[in-house]
């Protein structure tokens, strides 16, 4: 077997949070990725999901070393980046892209479009007809190649995010990291540039990191899906699996609290609602994160932290009691769960 | 809070040190000591410009001169002024006068701060409620011409205006031009005291004036477009309460931020009308000095200086603090 | 139905602008009944959110507003913002989406409360406490007397939304407008939310208009559902008639655009919604739409009955029966 | 009150989220600008930064055309045309449209030749100490830690003295040191001055420019360069500046006017540049109108203090008009 394209291994980010409160200056650590492992094979998309403070974005950007991971390894195409120097990652770079969230803040306004696509180029010093690659670029990501001769006010939403992945392509990387691509836009507009993600991934066979905190576009793009609380992967398993049989209580609620665009599943279903929100970062909850919210928690749980293991072949949990039997949740929030 | 403003007390000392001995060697140096003295006392020779030197600490290494210049300094502070060196000119002790200068520039520093916070607040408001109408626009144009105007240019034109054109169209003076009092009078007279602060205090006041009202009618322009504003409107309270319990509130968080730092604005603005009105305030003390080269009255007045820049700081934070509930001190 | 509470005929808005005015909503027509939750789903710009504002007198002083809004029978449009006093927070009562911002940062929660409370009942400083701290325990936030006493940065967003809703009930109006009240919280905290709006509709008997971009908080909630696009209503029904039948192509674009299980490949919509300075004559979906005909930009279609519910098509029959031909 | 304390309290503003976004989100920017044609156009809007723009740009060409604008020299007396005395305190009339002054020199003349050498004292003070300003300010503002707050923390204090009290002890004090004077001269040359108003000028800059950096620097399409991996030399002169051009230009303007009435604060009080070299400057003017107040002679006064204070209030109206059309809240929407 191959290589993977970004083999990610106990990644650790610590920030040291400087928080200006008006006149004073707070400090704390914050550990906003813990113990993050996971693998992307080429051609390949990982999604990756977690509501706010889960950490899913700072994995993203330590992957890419955007922000210096504090710890662990990330081996991109079998090349350790953790401690490289700076010149050797940067002709790395030519082979890792990103695309970010903003369709707004990520252009910059006072550059046109062309000159977006173009950057690469001239970055990492790519002879050629820039021009014509910046036209082929833009048809690549159904836009117009005259289009490249305006400013990026002048699109839309949707037309900006085609202009950050074609900014993003045109350097032919291996693996993309997605920041929620598709959040800031309108659900018939996100339609389109999540085709557009499927198409590229067959054409030229690029790897995505997919993060985002809609489980229906990362179900429906993704072939592995880790699910992040509070720094932590507490599920990672192939799409299919954690959508139809999820182990963890936390995937089980995240899953039981997407709406179901259809209101007779909607009205059938039962939910599990999790009480109180994600707790602050700055002071996690001792042994497992999740067990201040957890309708299963056990006195084990604040005692133990449960580690990341295979519940079966291709499907690791982390939890005491990780259970992928199909679970019968009542209105009530309370479960049932067949003996034996 | 108390907390907060205890240890920031403590902080001042230090910084209040460090400071003092950056302006010790800058007026050290600045004032070039042995070439004032002469310049001051043109029949001194050179053991009394050496004599004068060694009671200044204005000799050996500059941190040495610093610790004999703060000894005695401290000493001064416990015995009213006794301790510290007699001026430049005429050997005159310098607490009495610096005491009299602090108080009438205090007088009218409170004066015109109070006219121009309060009137520049006023306007600002007045511009904002109506973003983009004749009367935003006049404010904030007068408010731009007035910020354009130096103050002695203003205080000039006044002097010129009141002392000189007006006696010689309508015979008589309307307001005197300079001092606290005409020259000569003796005692206390409050009629009189007050007639000789009006133009300063006008033209202090107009410059706090334009700085406010800027300041008012962008922060307050600011907080008009904030969502929470939707919100009260949505709750159907008037709109008066509207404005006074939510905008003007939250709008104030910046404006006193910025009020207590700009401190050296007022002062600056002090300093220069009280020397075009003669005014024997501490710019008027502060200058004379200045020009003599003054190292003992130079010195103290710095320190006052100093003193108020930091106090204000620490007044800016402990306002921001009370006006804002996102920021706690501790 | 017995007679709305809320009840909105050719109600339109409009902002001068330099280059024009923008026709933000072009006649809308919107009943509301009593204890009724009703959707009004639509994308950035399909004047959803501007409708309610406009309803409230919360736009700018520039804002042109026209047709009927009536609430309980009494006409809204044409009010002066004096005249409408009474009716924001007593009769109708709104939340936002960004409950963070929508509070003022310098005041204590319960004093928020307690100031929604004596805007409009005559009710004494301690009693108007005490009815404070019971709000937030309607809406289910723990240790209502002590929380009652903090500021809003020390709440969670989820506390924070509630805090909106325990505010905007403080009066028990007939309407409750919610403004996208999750878009800004996680999903899990989002279900909370809508279970104490749905707790509210029913204990309460409140009329709320839930307005929303996310279809699947709709399919969850609601009762009756209307589509906007461009200033206009193309679709309304009740919710399983829209989800099960939608007839207009923009609806079941809506749809279709989904991620859904088993569908291999998403169907967007082409194109981008209209500029209001100039919307295209005729029905605005024509342009993006795929099933359009000369017809189609003839003249504004109008709703009218169409199965379970009502559409603004004019080829609402021929595609009823292409899509039940495919 | 000082200029410097203007360019310090810009309030900041943050972007906030008004009910309209839903509406003007989509489809409204038809127009096809580029950014600098829609300042342009924002610029051009603003009434009080138009009237400047062209009472400035006659005042340039005044001064630029000197010989010819000017209807005597800097120095020469209008000598009574009999006993050949020189005809000192003439009031306005056709031969002296603004009078003269003691020595019967035309101050209309004067006035021309005063305001080249304090636009010259502006426009070289505030280029050097923006870019003293902003480069301090990006360093600052890109690296953070320790050095930044050592930058704010002196900057803090400086800019809460009183202007004029640390102007002068500045002054006398790099005066003294003699290494310098080869370098700026004397300390009352033209160039002393300039040196001055830099020290004075470059924080006001520095802050401003590291205020801009500091949000700048978080925006993804930074973050989008520094993936592909761009310097950060690249980042700064290729993103970081050009998107801060405006409040760089908006920070040029205001140290231009402190430093023009900084100078004539100086020549008031008598610590201004020499009168001696034959050339003279608006603050020397103004500070010559004292002695003609309560001799009542109000030309000396009234003619050049209005020049005074109209080229600042031109030049702040400029700066006020460059600000409107870089704010970057008003970019989208049009």
């Amino acid at each position: 077997m191959s290589e993977p394209v970004l083999e990610v291994t106990d990644l650790v980010k610590t920030f040291q949070v400087r928080r200006a409160r008006g006149v004073r200056v707070e400090k704390a650590s914050v550990q906003a990725v813990s113990g993050v492992s996971f693998k992307v094979d080429a051609g390949q998309t990982l999604g990756l999901v977690g509501e706010s403070g889960s950490g899913k974005t700072t994995v993203g950007r330590c992957v890419l070393r955007l922000l210096e991971p504090s710890g662990g390894s990330i081996r991109f195409k079998g090349q350790e980046l953790v401690g490289m120097h700076r010149n050797e990652l940067r002709g790395l770079r030519k082979q890792m892209q990103i695309v970010f969230q903003d369709p707004y803040a990520s252009l910059d306004p006072k550059r046109t479009v062309g000159a977006a696509i173009a950057e690469p180029f001239e970055i990492q010093g790519v002879a050629g007809d820039h021009g014509k690659m910046v036209g082929d670029l833009l048809e690549l990501v159904g836009l117009a190649p005259d289009h490249a001769g305006r400013f990026p006010h002048e699109f839309s939403g949707g037309q900006r995010q085609r202009i950050g992945i074609a900014r993003a392509l045109a350097l032919d990387p291996a693996l993309i990291v997605l920041d929620e691509p598709v959040s800031a836009l309108d659900v018939s507009i996100q339609a389109g540039v999540v085709n557009l993600l499927d198409d590229l991934q067959n054409e030229l066979g690029v790897a995505y990191v997919f993060i985002a905190h809609d489980l229906a576009v990362v179900r429906h793009i993704s072939d592995l899906v880790a699910v992040m609380y509070l720094g932590k992967l507490v599920e990672l398993a192939s799409a299919a699996e954690i959508y139809d049989r999820p182990a963890h209580p936390y995937t089980q609620a995240l899953l039981s609290a997407v709406p179901e665009p259809d209101p007779e599943i909607e009205r059938q279903r039962n939910r599990i609602v999790l009480e109180g929100e994600v707790p602050s970062p700055i002071n996690p909850p001792s042994g497992c994160r999740f067990r201040t919210r957890c309708p299963k928690a056990q006195a084990i749980c604040a005692e133990q932290e449960p580690l990341l293991v295979d519940e079966s072949p291709g499907h690791a949990v982390a939890c005491h009691f990780a259970d992928a039997t199909p679970v019968t949740v009542w209105q009530d929030g309370t479960f049932e769960r067949p003996v034996g | 809070m108390a907390r907060f403003v205890l240890r920031r007390l403590l902080w001042a000392i230090p910084t209040l040190l460090l400071v003092t001995f950056l302006v010790y060697i800058a007026i050290r140096i600045g004032t070039n000591p042995s070439e004032a003295y002469q310049r001051s006392n043109p029949r001194a020779n050179e053991a009394k410009i050496r004599e004068y030197e060694e009671l200044n600490n204005l000799t050996g290494s500059y941190l040495k001169g610093y610790w004999g210049w703060l000894t005695d300094f401290v000493k001064g502070l416990f015995d009213g002024g006794e301790s510290w060196q007699r001026s430049i000119k005429g050997r005159r002790p310098v607490w009495p006068e610096m005491k009299d200068a602090m108080a009438n520039s205090l007088r009218l520093g409170l004066a015109a701060s109070f006219v121009g916070i309060t009137v520049g607040l006023g306007l600002g408001i007045f511009a904002a409620l109506r973003p983009g109408s004749m009367r935003d626009t006049s404010v904030n144009t007068g408010a731009f011409i007035a910020f354009s105007i130096p103050p002695y240019v203003s205080a000039v034109l006044l002097q010129l205006l009141f002392a000189v054109m007006w006696s010689r169209w309508f015979g008589h003076t309307l307001l005197p031009t300079s001092g606290v009092y005409p020259p000569g009078h003796q005692g206390f007279d409050l009629w009189l005291m007050l007639k000789h602060m009006i133009l300063p205090v006008f033209v202090v006041a107009i410059q706090i004036i334009a700085v406010y009202a800027r300041y008012m009618r962008a922060s307050l322009l600011e907080v008009l477009n904030s969502d929470y504003m939707r919100t009260a409107r949505s709750k159907g309270i008037s709109e008066r309460r509207v404005l006074m319990t939510h905008a003007v509130r939250n709008s104030m968080i910046p404006v006193v931020t910025v009020a207590a730092i700009d401190i050296g604005g007022i002062l600056g603005g002090l300093i220069i009308t009280e020397r075009v009105f003669s005014y024997p305030g501490m710019g008027d003390f502060f200058l004379t000095a200045f020009g003599n080269g003054d190292f003992p009255q130079l010195m103290p007045f710095m320190v006052v200086i100093v003193t108020c820049v930091i106090m204000f700081n620490l007044l800016a934070d402990v306002s921001y603090a009370w006006l804002d509930p996102r920021i706690r001190l501790d | 139905m017995s007679d709305p509470v809320l009840s909105l005929r050719d109600f339109r808005v409009s902002f001068p602008t330099l280059n024009g005015t923008v026709q933000a909503v072009r006649g809308v027509d919107l009943d509301v009944g009593q204890g009724e939750m009703v959707g009004v789903v639509g994308e950035s710009g399909s004047g959803k959110s501007v409708t309610f504002l406009g309803l409230m007198g919360l736009l700018p002083k520039t804002t042109i507003i026209e047709g009927s809004a009536k609430i309980g029978g009494d006409e809204l449009v044409g009010r002066s913002s004096k005249e409408m006093r009474p009716v924001r927070g007593q009769r109708i009562a709104m939340i936002f989406q960004d409950p963070l911002s929508a509070l003022n940062p310098v005041h204590k929660i319960g004093r928020q409360i307690v100031e929604m409370i004596r805007a409009h009942q005559d009710m004494s400083k301690g009693d108007a406490n005490k009815r404070a701290v019971e709000l937030l325990d309607i809406v289910g936030i723990p240790q209502p007397d002590q929380r009652a006493m903090q500021y809003p940065h020390e709440f969670s967003g989820g506390m924070r939304q509630r805090v909106m809703i325990a505010m905007a009930i403080a009066n028990e109006p007939d309407v409750l407008i919610a403004d996208e009240p999750t878009t800004a919280l996680d999903v899990t905290v989002q279900a909370q939310i809508l279970e104490v709006m749905q707790r509210i509709q029913h204990e309460l008997n409140t009329a709320i208009v839930l307005i929303t971009h996310d279809l699947g908080v709709v399919a969850r909630v609601v009762d009756r559902v209307q589509v906007m696009y461009a200033g206009r209503a193309v679709e309304r029904g009740t919710v399983d008639g829209l989800f099960k039948h939608s007839i207009h192509p923009y609806t079941r674009g809506l749809m279709e655009s989904i991620p859904a299980l088993g569908r291999e490949r998403l169907v967007p919509i082409p194109g981008s919604p209209p500029n209001m300075l100039q919307p295209p004559p005729g029905c605005a979906f024509a342009p993006r739409c795929a099933h359009a005909r000369p017809i189609c930009t003839a003249e504004i279609p109008e709703l009218r009955p169409f199965g379970a519910g009502e559409t603004a098509c004019v080829r609402a029959d021929e595609l009823a029966e292409e899509y039940t031909n495919v | 009150m000082s200029q410097h304390q203007f360019v310090e309290g810009t309030l900041e503003y943050e972007h906030t989220h008004d009910g309209l976004d839903d509406v003007f989100a989509e489809g409204l920017t038809t127009d096809s600008m580029s950014p600098r044609q829609m300042a342009r156009r924002r610029y051009f809007k603003h009434k009080g930064a138009l009237i400047s723009t062209v009472l400035m740009a006659i005042m340039v060409l005044f001064v630029l055309f000197s010989p010819i604008t000017a209807r005597y020299g800097v120095n020469e007396a209008i000598f009574k045309a009999e006993a050949g005395r020189p005809n000192s305190y003439l009031s306005p009339r056709s031969e002296a449209w603004f009078g003269t002054d003691d020595i019967g020199r035309d101050i209309y003349s004067r006035m021309i030749y005063g305001l080249k050498v304090s636009l010259i004292i502006g426009i070289a003070a505030a280029l050097f100490a923006t870019i003293v300003g902003v480069t301090v300010g990006s360093i600052a503002g890109l690296r953070g830690g320790r050095f930044d707050d050592l930058l704010m923390r002196v900057t803090d204090i400086f800019l809460a003295f009183p202007f004029l009290v640390a102007l002068l002890v500045v002054r006398n004090f790099l005066g003294e040191l003699d290494f310098l004077t080869p370098i700026v001269g004397e300390r009352t040359s033209i160039r002393f001055i300039i040196l001055l108003f830099v020290i004075f000028g470059w924080m006001g800059v520095a802050r401003l420019v590291r205020g801009s950096v500091l949000a700048l620097k978080e925006r993804e399409f930074v973050e989008a360069a520094r993936a592909l991996g761009a310097s950060n030399f690249r980042i700064v002169f290729r993103h970081l500046l050009p998107n801060s051009i405006g409040p760089i230009l908006v920070a040029l303007t205001n140290t231009v006017v402190a430093a023009i009435i900084g100078e004539a604060t100086l020549s008031f009080f008598g610590f201004g540049p020499d009168a001696g070299s034959g050339d003279t400057s608006l603050g020397l003017l103004v500070s010559a109108a004292k002695g003609g107040v309560t001799a009542g002679f109000w030309w000396m006064v009234v003619f050049p203090c209005t020049l005074l204070c109209l080229v600042a209030l031109c030049i702040n109206f400029i700066g006020d008009g460059l600000r409107d059309a870089t704010d970057p809240k008003l970019v989208h929407g049009g």
